[in-house]
């Protein structure tokens, strides 16, 4: 018996010990694993500081350690999403999102740039502002110059056959996005882009097949993404022997890519972060740009829009000072506010600015700065002119006398978004009618209630319409609120549903629908406030083409696009982008000639002045037809480090906007 | 029973008596009396009172609403709207302080002015650097019980909402939401199973795997999904979490009580005497499920509270008020980690959500010890 | 090694006193008041002699017998009284030596097989813990495995078994393998609580037998506990009779079987079938036990008695030698008529 | 065992086609063209939506569209991102699951552990001060508002007390660490002047996957010599106390090699800096699941030591920690253990919310972006892989329930 259990005994060491051996062999292995990956990161770092970065960066750092911006090794900014990829043409196609241009847009340039905080049109990598468009045989070209001294980031010069391989690929591939309005190849395209050639490394002719108006060129064309042909030719060439060619440009490896920015993108941990670092071949680096009280732009030595009259409001130089620019992600606002506070992050950038909630932590943080700007964009209600009673004019104009924005804003809101009368915001003094806006706050600002319901039911007279109980003010003022609106055919008036977010959405336009309910309601309009989820509005109002459009109304909001020339009048309420057409922008079913015709205007514009007096047509016809209400907006408030110096701080819609001046910011 | 047993057989008028008392009389009076037995079974256990309590302040708190409405928020109009409506509700007076860049805080009349002033200032003309548009600060006030027009005994939300008012008007969404869901998940549950126990063969192998399903699938996503693509209200939401957890687990265990209904001998006695199917499963087993269904029924209601709450946490349904929405409108406009600064914002409602949820959990507990008798402490 | 197959009893010589119980009193502690399960009761057992306990359900036998180990639940205490095993109080000892004791020198033979094991564990397993945490020595492994197999060979169960799960056990089977484990510490003391309930009665014959063959091999004292008096008789030396937890007949089973005297005794007999005992006519026992929270005044057995009088109502009957060893507590015990006489 | 094993992923497989008829269903019910929900990205060039049409089969009729489905999702081809195009749905989910597992494994092994032995515990001692105030913490932790109590740890233990970090998984840039937490890298790891002490940004840094990765194998590799120690030793040994001894010996053999391993690992520091990120969200998920399971626990092991065996053991002598632990405990843990179900429901549904809550980039965060930026595919690829998730984890239970039961172990 003990024999046995002996055995049992010798049996388990013996088995034990070959554990133990194959153990030590695996460990063993692995150390060795260890070691040879530990010596292969250290030659992979010397690789690294033999390949340029490390070293070149150190001599920036030499270089700019003169500077009297100084020089700092990590810009890091937080961010409250992830971005969905790190190929360029994939960000301008598809994935256009804001993260993305966050992290991407500094890292290629185009023919000309939007200088802020003016608005201008200026040279990136053209020679001079725009050329005029020459008609000529094959319909009308553009002949622009461009500059010998810009380099991508590997050295390889920037030229114009970059321009014309990014325009071949684009067609070719028949890339989407905002490609299709960069490059505007296809047939349906008006005018549409035939060819961009290059002439020699500095001329590009572009052709179009119409006389391209400012909407165009410079406003699209112009502006567009130069992409580099040396880098991305094989990769084309590849594509187009795919099935999918503009699959396969998105979803090619980006990691061979170069910049032309001030900085170039690293690397990407998904969810955690992504970095970027300095373009140390940055081609502007030094430049000094200034903008004069009297609207001159001067970048280097040249002068654009003024001869420099009156004092330089803003000068910078640029840089980049950085080494580094990261991108921590956080799912949670309050969590990249604590960052800032804690200083973890230097600038939290954020499409929204930071919430009304977040700012005394803000304010009361030290270490922080704050930028407050207006933001380009409106929320607003609209109406179903398809049917009654959103058809009728007078019911339109009855329903925004009834609703008092400034109480909205200041009281309902707690003052934390502004009011607005035209669709133009006001951040936009270059486009903003003041005039008319005058007019209209004349009607609609600081109007009793008893007032507002007296002018509400003369214009829903004019219509036709009648009452049960018709609203009315007696002299003493005492209000007697209407019951059961009529139609002018005689048709009660169907309840009114308010199709709105709801309060975990966006509280404010909750929160607004509520209250236009009732002001409707006293109006004698039945009314009812719906919150609904915000991609079910969506599918209300554009179910797509053919389907029968049913709301009543709605608040949305747009976030407008260039600032330098507004051009989503035509989006919105051209009578060719109804929904039902073309499951178009136009919501409201609004079609009116006249409008139509200062909507192409705007379009067709060769200067600005054309475009300028196109839109406030566009905007008069607008206030009176109302086929929207503007609401309110609100506007974008930043949070910084002190030791962080931006260029300027004042500009629409905030440094968000300028992707937090990578080039430019300095410590 | 030994009274029923030493009646004279021979006493027509009182046997007739018996007779004529209508059947749902007799089950009222056991229901009663059993009833009464269990209520003392239930009375011992402090957790279940305590649920109860807790359940009966939530009753008390929902119908409060409209009181308080009615009478001491009557009046309180500002713009033609009660300040103290619970959607729309907003107490303007109490913005106080508005920020300016340079961390000063200003008067709220001056601000009109400052944005514009501002706002002019950008565009083509170029703001001198320093003078610049203010930055609201939206503002939730602490309680204060009175010394103002409108009092706030719990403070307000970041937009001046009463929080009181929405607590309040948050219990009657929690009620009608957890009855809805709870009376839809007890009926689909006690349908599936009584059908599935009595039926068994193909039936009760198709609900079955139906219900494995539904138990293998985590509500939450599947809600989640659900409500993301759907326009739920508060009663859909309740019926939709009422099915699905009414097709989980609460059917199986039904099922076995019905599988142990299903094989007594009044249910034979029932099928000889010519009864329907249809009326067997509704007379005769469900009846004997119902005590069981009824203590499911409270699970569903925490269950039910779960999901709305944190469906709204993350912004996912359209409904009015809740105290989801509170939580979820504290945590975007960003006052969650502010901690007990702004105590009124979180605890009340989250405190709700988790109370309300415990109320009907202990109460179901202690029904379990009155169902289970295994688990009554020695 | 001998030593360890070596099944035996521990206890003295024949004869000498084993166990004596002295006036024990029981008490639950419930929430509607106390409930006296075990009133006053008093008895002794001497080595290798085998003592029956009967009565209906809830007359206290179940908590006499876990009295004697101490097995009583938190609600459940021993006001009063003495339990002397070999003349050592076991109320008196602590919890620790208590436990020692148990399955040492008292083990058990519980009723409802199918339950005493625990379904996880082997049966050997089961065996195995008992011998770790009694036997004088540790045994290894394989003494241990020895020691099974010689009890499961003792109890007629095959040694290939000691690696099974109870599961594969038939009841029988288990009850066997129970006795096995009561074996296995070479107790003094065995009770057996219902030790054939549950079972059919071909089986419960076999277990009896089974037991009663190793008393008389083995020569330790049992307690038999049952309800069925007849089952029993079988088996036991001695038969006490308890009714709503007193003792109230306690004598040689010859005597307590055929000529029981107190009344409850002998309607209990009267409703008992019996295969092997005398033919009678069976008369039902009406009415049932009585509530032990409130138990009558006098004789507990009064408000069911045929015989009873003023005097049971008031005054509680002592334990009074009828003659022969034979104890009754009853004022009537010579009105209770011959069994005999019944089974014309 | 086996054959019931086999049984179980039979079933758990047709359930899981089931529930993928369902989704397809579900995206069937919505507004519009089935194709549509896969292809109905604006920004898609229509060439590139006919050929996802066609590569998918969403031009064919319902029943065969349903059978591509099944298929499609059967070999991971589930599309591509509207919100990542032209990433493969799968290829996102791919990234994103070891971080939800590493979350999902610890809190749930935690939660069960730690659950297990309280409301064992507390089951022993009822009516004692300690039971009343662990139901009560439990009652509390089982039905409070998750997300809120989320944000309160997070607060407290983040903002308040500023012991981790609040949100993300890893640091930059280890500088930016708490010095106790640097100190604590540079005595495990001696990171001090080197590479690794500047944080993920730096060239020495692994990919965060890589580090999961390498956690999930060594793990594995430590749970099969953890098991495989005690078989061998449980088959070689009968003796108890020296079979003890080797268990003890084997887990400290095993647990030290893995703790020996890491330190000397060149992932380690960047292990570590995922650990101390990992530590509130961990806790939060795993303080919610184990309240489930100490009730659970309390209610079954109530159950047990009722029954008849414990009598026999109690009979036997057997002292009360063991029959609290190997009879009733043992016992008890059968019903939990299939239970273990209901803890997955809260872990599941919690780590969405605590993947949101803070900010751990998992296959809940992407469910719910997806969600909100409309990406059909992705959202129905995220689901579909929670199903998974789930269908295993129960598989797993299932597995542990016959292997702790012999009446399911053993045919008798």
């Amino acid at each position: 018996m003990i024999n046995s259990s002996k055995r049992h005994w010798l049996r388990l060491v013996a088995i034990l010990a070959a554990l133990a051996v194959i153990a030590a062999a695996c460990g063993g292995g692995d150390s060795t694993d260890t070691t040879e990956g530990s010596s292969e990161t250290t030659e992979g770092s010397t690789e690294t500081t033999d390949g340029g970065d490390t070293t070149e960066t150190t001599e920036g750092g030499d270089t700019d350690g003169g500077d009297a911006a100084g020089s700092f090794e990590t810009y890091a900014l937080g961010m409250t999403s992830d971005i969905t990829t790190t190929n360029y043409w994939n960000y301008i196609g598809p994935e256009g999102t804001v993260y993305n241009q966050y992290v991407l847009a500094d890292t290629k340039t185009s023919l000309f740039g939007i200088e802020y905080p003016a608005i201008q049109v200026v040279p990136a990598a053209a020679v001079g502002l725009p050329a005029e468009p020459v008609e000529g045989d094959g319909g009308w070209t553009i002949t622009q110059e461009m500059r010998d001294d810009m380099v991508w980031s590997d050295g390889t010069p920037i030229t114009a056959n970059d321009v014309a391989f990014t325009y071949r690929a684009v067609s070719e591939a028949a890339l989407g996005g905002d490609w299709l309005s960069s490059y505007p190849y296809t047939e349906e395209s008006n005018p549409q882009l035939t060819s961009v050639e290059a002439v020699d490394d500095t001329t590009v002719v572009f052709t179009f097949s119409d006389r391209p108006g400012l909407g165009v060129w410079p406003h699209n064309v112009g502006v567009a993404t130069i992409m580099p042909a040396h880098v991305w030719e094989p990769v084309l060439e590849d594509a187009l022997t795919q099935e999918d060619p503009a699959g396969a440009m998105y979803g090619a490896d980006a990691s061979i890519d170069v910049s032309a920015g001030s900085t170039m993108f690293d690397s990407w941990e998904e969810g955690a972060f992504a970095r970027n670092v300095a373009n140390d071949n940055y081609s502007d680096s030094g430049l000094v740009h200034k903008q004069f009280d009297d609207g001159t732009v001067q970048i280097g030595d040249e002068m654009f829009y003024g001869d420099g009259g009156g004092e330089v409001v803003v000068e910078f130089t640029e840089g980049p000072y950085l080494t580094e620019q990261t991108f921590s992600i956080y799912a949670d606002q309050s969590a990249a506010m604590l960052a800032l506070v804690n200083g973890e992050i230097d600038y939290w950038i954020n499409p929204l600015g930071v919430s009304p909630g977040l700012r005394e932590q803000g304010l009361n943080a030290d270490n922080l700065s704050v930028a407050v700007n207006p933001t380009n964009g409106m929320r607003y209600l609209a109406f179903n002119m398809r049917k009654s009673p959103g058809q009728y004019k007078g019911y339109r104009q009855a329903v925004a006398l009834m609703i008092d924005k400034e109480f909205l804003t200041q009281n309902v809101l707690q003052g934390v978004a502004f009011p607005m009368y035209l669709m133009v915001p006001e951040g936009n003094q270059k486009f903003y009618d003041a005039e008319l806006a005058a007019e209209l706050e004349a009607t609609y600002k600081g109007v009793s209630e008893a007032d507002r319901i007296t002018q509400a039911v003369e214009a829903l007279k004019a219509d036709g319409f009648t009452w049960e109980t018709e609203p009315s003010v007696d002299e003493e003022g005492v209000i007697t609120y209407g019951v059961g609106l009529i139609d002018p055919d005689g048709n009660a008036v169907t309840e009114q549903e308010i199709l709105a977010p709801p309060a975990s959405y966006d509280p404010l336009r909750a929160t607004a629908s509520l209250w236009i309910e009732g002001w409707m309601e006293n109006l004698g309009i039945p009314a009812r406030a719906n919150p609904t989820d915000f991609n079910t509005i969506v599918a209300k109002i554009w179910p797509g083409v053919g389907e029968e459009i049913g709301f009543d109304t709605y608040i949305l909001g747009w976030s407008l696009g260039n600032p330098a020339l507004p051009t989503f009048h035509e989006a919105f309420w051209h009578s060719r982008n109804l929904a039902e057409v073309n499951d178009g922008n136009n919501s409201t079913g609004f079609a009116n000639d006249e409008f139509d015709a200062a909507a192409d205007a705007v379009l067709a514009a060769q200067t600005e002045e054309e475009a300028l007096e196109a839109i406030l047509t566009a905007e008069r016809i607008l206030a009176d037809e109302l086929p929207y209400v503007v609401l309110f907006d609100t506007p974008i408030t930043e949070f910084y480090s002190n030791d962080l110096s931006y260029p300027f701080t004042q500009t629409l819609s905030g440094l968000q906007f300028n992707v937090g001046f990578p080039g430019t910011v300095a410590k | 029973m030994a009274d029923l047993l030493t009646k004279p057989e021979g006493d027509a008028p009182e046997g007739e008596a018996i007779i004529a008392t209508p059947l749902w009389r007799i089950r009222l009076r056991l229901f009663r009396r059993s009833f009464a037995r269990n209520w003392k079974i239930f009375a011992q256990n402090k957790m279940g009172l305590a649920g109860l309590a807790i359940i009966v302040l939530f009753g008390l708190m929902a119908i409060a609403h409209p009181i308080f409405m009615a009478t001491i928020w009557d009046g309180h109009e500002e713009g033609g709207k009660n300040v103290y409506d619970p959607r729309a509700g907003a107490d303007a007076v109490i913005v106080e302080k508005t920020v300016v860049p340079d961390g000063e805080i200003t008067d709220p009349t001056t601000q009109i002015g400052q944005t514009e002033a501002a706002l002019q200032g950008t565009g083509l003309v170029i703001p001198e650097v320093g003078t610049v548009m203010t930055a609201p600060l939206a503002n939730p006030a602490p309680p204060v019980i009175s010394g103002v027009p409108h009092p706030h005994w719990l403070g307000t939300d970041p937009f001046g909402g009463d929080i009181l008012s929405q607590l309040l008007f948050g219990a009657r969404a929690a009620f009608a939401l957890g009855f809805t869901a709870a009376i839809s998940s007890v009926l689909i549950a006690t349908a599936v199973g009584t059908v599935a126990a009595y039926y068994g063969g193909v039936i009760d192998t198709l609900l079955m795997r139906l219900v494995d399903l539904m138990i293998l699938i985590p509500a939450l996503p599947l809600l989640i999904v659900i409500s993301g693509f759907w326009d739920l209200d508060l009663i859909k939401l309740g019926i939709v979490i009422g099915v699905t957890s009414g097709l989980g687990g609460t059917a199986i265990i039904l099922k076995s009580q019905a599988l142990s209904v299903k094989v007594r001998p009044f249910i034979d006695a029932a099928r000889v005497a010519g009864g329907s199917d249809f009326r067997i499963v509704l007379q005769h087993i469900t009846p004997n499920v119902l005590p069981l269904s009824f203590l499911y029924m409270m699970f569903g209601v925490t269950a039910a509270i779960f999901i709305e709450a944190s469906l709204s946490f993350l912004g996912l349904l359209a409904i009015d008020q809740s105290w989801g929405i509170m939580i979820n409108i504290a945590h975007t406009q960003g006052y969650t980690l502010q901690g007990l600064q702004v105590w009124w914002l979180m605890i009340p409602a989250g405190a709700s959500v988790t109370l309300f949820s415990a109320g009907f959990f202990m109460v179901a507990r202690a029904m379990d010890e009155v169902v289970n008798p295994r688990l009554r402490a020695r | 090694m001998t030593q360890v197959v070596e099944i035996e009893s521990r206890g003295g010589r024949a004869g000498t006193t084993l166990l004596e119980v002295d006036h024990v009193v029981m008490n639950y502690t419930t929430k509607e008041g106390d409930v006296s399960a075990v009133e006053d009761v008093t008895f002794d057992l001497k080595n290798g002699e085998s003592l029956g306990l009967v009565g209906e359900s809830g007359c206290g036998k179940t908590s006499m017998a876990l009295s004697l180990l101490r097995l009583l639940p938190d609600n459940g205490e021993i006001r009063q009284g003495r339990i002397l095993l070999d003349g050592e109080d076991l109320v008196e000892l602590s919890e620790e030596a208590m436990r020692q004791r148990r399955w040492r020198d008292v083990s058990m033979v519980f009723q409802g097989a199918m339950n005493s094991w625990n379904p996880v564990y082997t049966v050997g397993d089961q065996i195995r813990e008992a011998l770790r945490l009694h036997w004088p020595t540790t045994l290894t492994y394989t003494e241990e495995t020895e020691r099974i197999a010689a009890l499961f060979e003792m109890v007629g169960l095959n040694s290939a078994m000691i690696e099974r799960y109870p599961h594969e056990f038939s009841g029988g089977m288990r009850q066997r393998a129970v006795i096995a484990m009561a074996l296995s510490c070479n107790p003094k003391l065995i009770i057996a609580d219902e030790p054939t309930t549950a079972l059919d009665v071909i089986v419960q014959d076999q277990i009896l037998k089974e037991l009663k063959e190793v008393q008389a091999e083995l020569g330790m004292s049992i307690i038999y506990i049952s309800h069925d008096i007849a089952v029993i008789a079988e088996v036991t030396d001695r038969i006490g009779v308890m009714y709503a937890g007193k003792l109230v007949e306690l004598g040689d089973t010859l005597e307590v079987f055929h000529r029981p005297r107190h009344p409850y005794a002998y309607l209990l007999l009267g409703s008992t079938p019996s295969i092997t005992g005398p033919r009678r006519k069976l008369s039902p026992l009406e009415g049932e036990p009585p509530n032990l929270l409130d138990p009558p005044k006098g004789c507990r057995f009064h408000p069911r008695c045929p015989f009873a009088s003023d005097r049971c109502k008031s005054e509680e009957p002592p334990m009074t030698d009828i003659g022969g060893g034979h104890e009754v507590a009853c004022f009537h015990w010579e009105e209770v008529p011959e069994i005999r006489e019944l089974s014309k | 065992m086996w054959k019931f094993i086999a049984k179980r992923v039979g079933q758990m497989i047709v359930l899981f086609y089931i529930f993928l008829a369902l989704l397809f269903v579900l995206l069937d019910l919505q507004p519009g063209d089935i194709s549509q929900q896969f292809v109905g990205n604006p920004d898609i060039p229509p060439e590139a939506k006919q050929l996802m049409i066609d590569q998918l089969g969403l031009d064919e009729p319902k029943h065969i569209q349903l059978f591509n489905h099944l298929k499609n999702y059967s070999t991971f081809n589930m599309g591509a991102s509207w919100s990542q195009y032209p990433r493969d749905v799968s290829d996102i989910l791919f990234s994103a699951l070891p971080r939800t597992i590493y979350l999902f494994l610890t809190a749930t092994i935690l939660a069960y552990i730690l659950g297990f032995w309280t409301g064992k515990i507390v089951a022993w001692k009822r009516n004692t001060a300690t039971e009343k105030a662990v139901m009560g913490t439990s009652i509390f932790l089982w039905t409070v508002f998750y997300p809120w109590f989320a944000i309160l740890m997070l607060w407290f233990f983040a903002a308040y007390l500023d012991w981790f970090p609040v949100g993300k998984f890893v640091t930059l840039n280890f500088e930016s660490r708490p010095d106790l937490v640097n100190s604590i890298s540079d005595v495990l790891f001696r990171t001090s002047g080197s590479e690794a002490a500047s944080g993920w940004t730096s060239s020495a840094a692994p990919g965060a996957n890589d580090v999961f990765m390498l956690l999930f194998t060594s793990l594995i590799v430590g749970t099969i010599a953890f098991f495989g120690i005690r078989w061998i030793v449980k088959r070689q040994v009968k003796d108890p106390t020296t079979q003890a001894r080797l268990f003890t010996g084997g887990t400290v053999l095993v647990f030290g090699g893995f703790v020996l391993y890491w330190i000397t690992n060149e992932y380690g520091p960047w292990a570590f800096d995922i650990f101390w990120h990992s530590v509130i969200p961990v806790m939060t998920l795993t303080l919610v699941s184990y309240a489930g399971t100490t009730l659970l626990t309390r209610t079954s092991m109530i159950e047990t030591l009722k029954e008849d065996y414990i009598l026999t053991a109690r009979a036997k002598g057997v002292p009360d920690v063991t029959i609290r632990d190997r009879h009733s405990a043992r016992n008890a843990m059968l019903p939990v253990t299939t239970s273990l179900v209901l803890a997955l429901a809260t872990v599941i549904g919690g780590g969405i919310i605590t993947e949101q809550i803070f900010s751990w980039p998992g296959i809940g965060q992407t469910y719910l972006a997806a969600l909100s930026s409309e990406d059909i595919p992705l959202t129905m690829g995220a689901l579909a892989l929670i199903g998974i998730l789930a269908l295993i984890a129960h598989l797993v239970a299932d597995i542990l329930y016959a292997y702790l039961d012999p009446r399911i172990r053993v045919q008798g």
